[in-house]
């Protein structure tokens, strides 16, 4: 057994340096790398490029590391409801670049599958498609997206094994096991870490080989955006 | 003129059994409020689940259980969860079978413009560009005409677009339209109590009107 | 629910015509799916495209549409030991197309996911490349593959619901996921059939949409090829 | 001269601590019976396993566990299992540290035939296209000479090759050698009571020799 354990957050991102490309997992605020992020927003780091499908909110997920001033650029598909990202975004602070959904997770399916570059409908016609490739096959239109890769991916898992074997939890598995492949260091967070041989090896969603490091998160906040709720009568 | 709800339940009645569908944000959610009894379908949600249930009683509330729109959703029987990757493998390979989305604008050769209004903070396209790139059959729920009065059934868009000739259907709060394989929007039906003039007027795009055109029934 | 239930093998195949494709799950013997092999065998449908990683033995698996001479053309990437395979296509009645593993997993995986092409780097220098573009990028050179899409796909999971999810069991997955994605039509039979809810939503291999038809296999033989075994001493 | 065991056993010195591993067919096989005691790694099969346990015993044969020789096999405690799709995006996506191969020719710039021989049927590559297309540290394990006494260790493959300037390190029966960035190959270590002379005649390809050659150590 390849073991990835490390201590906590702080130990697993004390090599992040700043410029780094940063690959996380997530999708609003649900599936968020917490941890990770809290670990971020102590560090002197700067200048980060952030991939990420959202960009949290003003005071929670990626909204922490922009509040600190910490975040070059944003590779996203939505960046939603966020004032102090507007305010960055408006005043020249920030770079962003904005993805099609299913081309962002493509492309970082890509980068972890070793797939430089694939065809894709997304965005043909559009100013998403302004200085791509594009190329008729089977008389539709395609563009030419390539691989997005990381330095270092931060994703969170519900379980986790010594070996870096992961299994998420509902709709919280979204862009995570694309971004653990793709980031050359991954570093997992989980919220109950196990010893090898208690997850069903047919069941495991990210393999280890994909991590490098996992470690069990603390006080998982696990805010939610849109509260919904069905009165009961 | 139809209300939000009144578009949504005319959608509705364009579902057909054993579909997989993807609803977007808005009106489109509202569809699943009045898909007729009997109809087998299974919701797409693109962060990855294959079967929306209802929101959930203030107890079974879940972080970790959200649809597309960020809101708490509980599971159905048949839910199957999975990831972006898998997600949008499912929407551009054509596995999802029909597509309801919301537009600023359709184009009268079915260009769509849902995303960007310049001038404004742009969000992002989120999961738009794969979906209308992708679905065989799109079907939009929008206001027939701007709050300054103007027509949003165009010749050609005049906002950035998030695809090109895609839309099939379009339910408005005036009428039901189809979009013609050359151009143009088929007049199929009128809200209750607009006329063929009135939509004639409100529609800047080509409206191809051919005999009578009948009311909506719900 | 929708409900994906055929009787059996021959409902389930009736409608394959001659000269279709079919993409076919399995590696080696494992994971094939022998109740559609079984029902197809007794058809009369010839001059079919068989997409498979392998083309079984002479006397089962795919070796048996061999036998009964219904197929045209073999994509594959590895054909492995069959006489009658062999005869075939030294006597021309067989065409061969040999693909490399991984692109095949690959085009059948980007036929599901609708990505008509990409680049790989897997047999870039060699025979392989003959005919097909080549682009350097950052780097290293890549070929262009395209999609491997398929009329029919016929699966065989271990567990399975009415609704077409499905659960494979061991290393019999292999192939299996993809091709149920990238046939127009997917035919699964399964060791278990259940009814819908009683399959952890969390843990589907592959999810009902890409499957039309589902049905309880009967008699299955699950032939072992090397039977290596380590002696109790 | 090393007999097959041999080759594994000094391919085995090669292997590194938490490393992903790749065993093809034949003798790199083998080498997973002499890795060193205290070394963790993981063996990856194609077929869609990382973690090959030993063959089982009698009672626990399962044909739903084969690795890609379709030997069957058992789990380990750290087994995963995957994909066809997801086992090849592991070693194209460079995720494998260290594949082990065997070889028919290997050419002094690195170029690997494995695969096919004109004027026999031919089987498939399997994966072994991908895996030295992909992989950055490849050992083959391999004959010196065919049957017939000519080298296979040459300055340009006479057989269809299966991947270009890939191969890093070769064992072959006779010495352990390194491919020169460059070119050539150099000889690192000979098998015990073997010369250098005997290498040297032996090599087509350019033989770089620096210094004294010493005799591998098992």
């Amino acid at each position: 057994m390849i073991d990835k354990r490390v201590k906590n957050a702080e130990e697993a991102v004390q090599d992040i340096t700043s410029g780094s490309t940063l690959l996380m997992g997530g999708f609003g605020l649900s599936g968020i790398p917490e941890n990770c992020i809290a670990a971020l927003e102590k560090t002197d780091i700067k200048d980060l490029t952030v991939v990420s499908n959202n960009a949290g909110v003003d005071d929670f997920g990626i909204g922490l590391l922009l509040q600190k001033k910490k975040v070059k650029k944003m590779i996203s598909s939505y960046v939603g409801e966020n004032a102090e990202f507007e305010r960055q975004l408006l005043s020249g602070e920030l770079e962003v670049d904005l993805i099609p959904q299913g081309t962002l997770a493509e492309r970082v399916r890509a980068a972890g599958a070793g797939i430089p570059a694939f065809f894709t409908p997304a965005g043909v016609g559009t100013e998403v498609a302004e200085g791509k490739e594009t190329r008729e096959i089977e008389g539709k239109t395609y563009l030419l997206e390539s691989w997005l890769r990381g330095d270092f991916s931060c994703v969170k898992a519900w379980k986790g094994d010594y070996a870096g074997n992961l299994i998420f939890k509902g709709t919280a598995r979204n862009f995570n096991p694309m971004m653990a492949a793709a980031g050359k260091i991954c570093i997992a967070e989980v919220e109950e870490l196990v010893p090898v041989g208690e997850l069903d090896p047919n069941q495991i969603h990210t393999p280890g080989i994909y991590v490098q490091r996992i470690f069990q998160g603390v006080n998982y906040e696990k805010r939610i955006e849109q509260r919904t709720i069905t009165q009961t009568s | 003129m139809l209300s939000k709800n009144q578009i949504a339940q005319r959608i509705a009645k364009e579902v057909k059994n054993r579909q997989y569908i993807n609803l977007g944000i808005g009106i489109p959610t509202l569809v699943a409020n009045y898909i007729p009894e009997g109809l087998d379908v299974v919701l797409q949600s693109e962060n990855g689940l294959l079967g929306i249930g209802p929101f959930p009683t203030e107890d079974k509330v879940d972080p970790d259980l959200i649809n597309a729109g960020k809101q708490t959703i509980t599971l159905t029987r048949d839910s199957v969860l999975f990831s972006s990757a898998e997600s949008f493998a499912m929407i551009r390979g054509g596995h999802v079978d029909l597509t309801i989305l919301g537009a600023m604008e359709v184009s009268e050769n079915g260009d769509i413009a849902n995303w960007k209004i310049p001038g404004k903070m742009v969000k992002g396209m989120g999961g738009a560009m794969d979906l209308v790139a992708s679905a065989e059959n799109i079907i939009v729920a929008m206001q027939h005409c701007s709050r300054s009065g103007s027509s949003k059934l165009l010749k050609e868009c005049t906002l950035p677009i998030t695809g090109i000739s895609c839309v099939k259907k379009i339910v408005t709060d005036l009428a039901f339209l189809e979009l013609h394989p050359e151009g143009g929007f088929i007049l199929k039906e009128r809200a209750p109590g607009v006329s063929v003039e009135e939509i004639k007027s409100k529609t800047e795009g080509k409206l191809i009107i051919e005999g009578n055109i009948p009311e909506m029934e719900f």
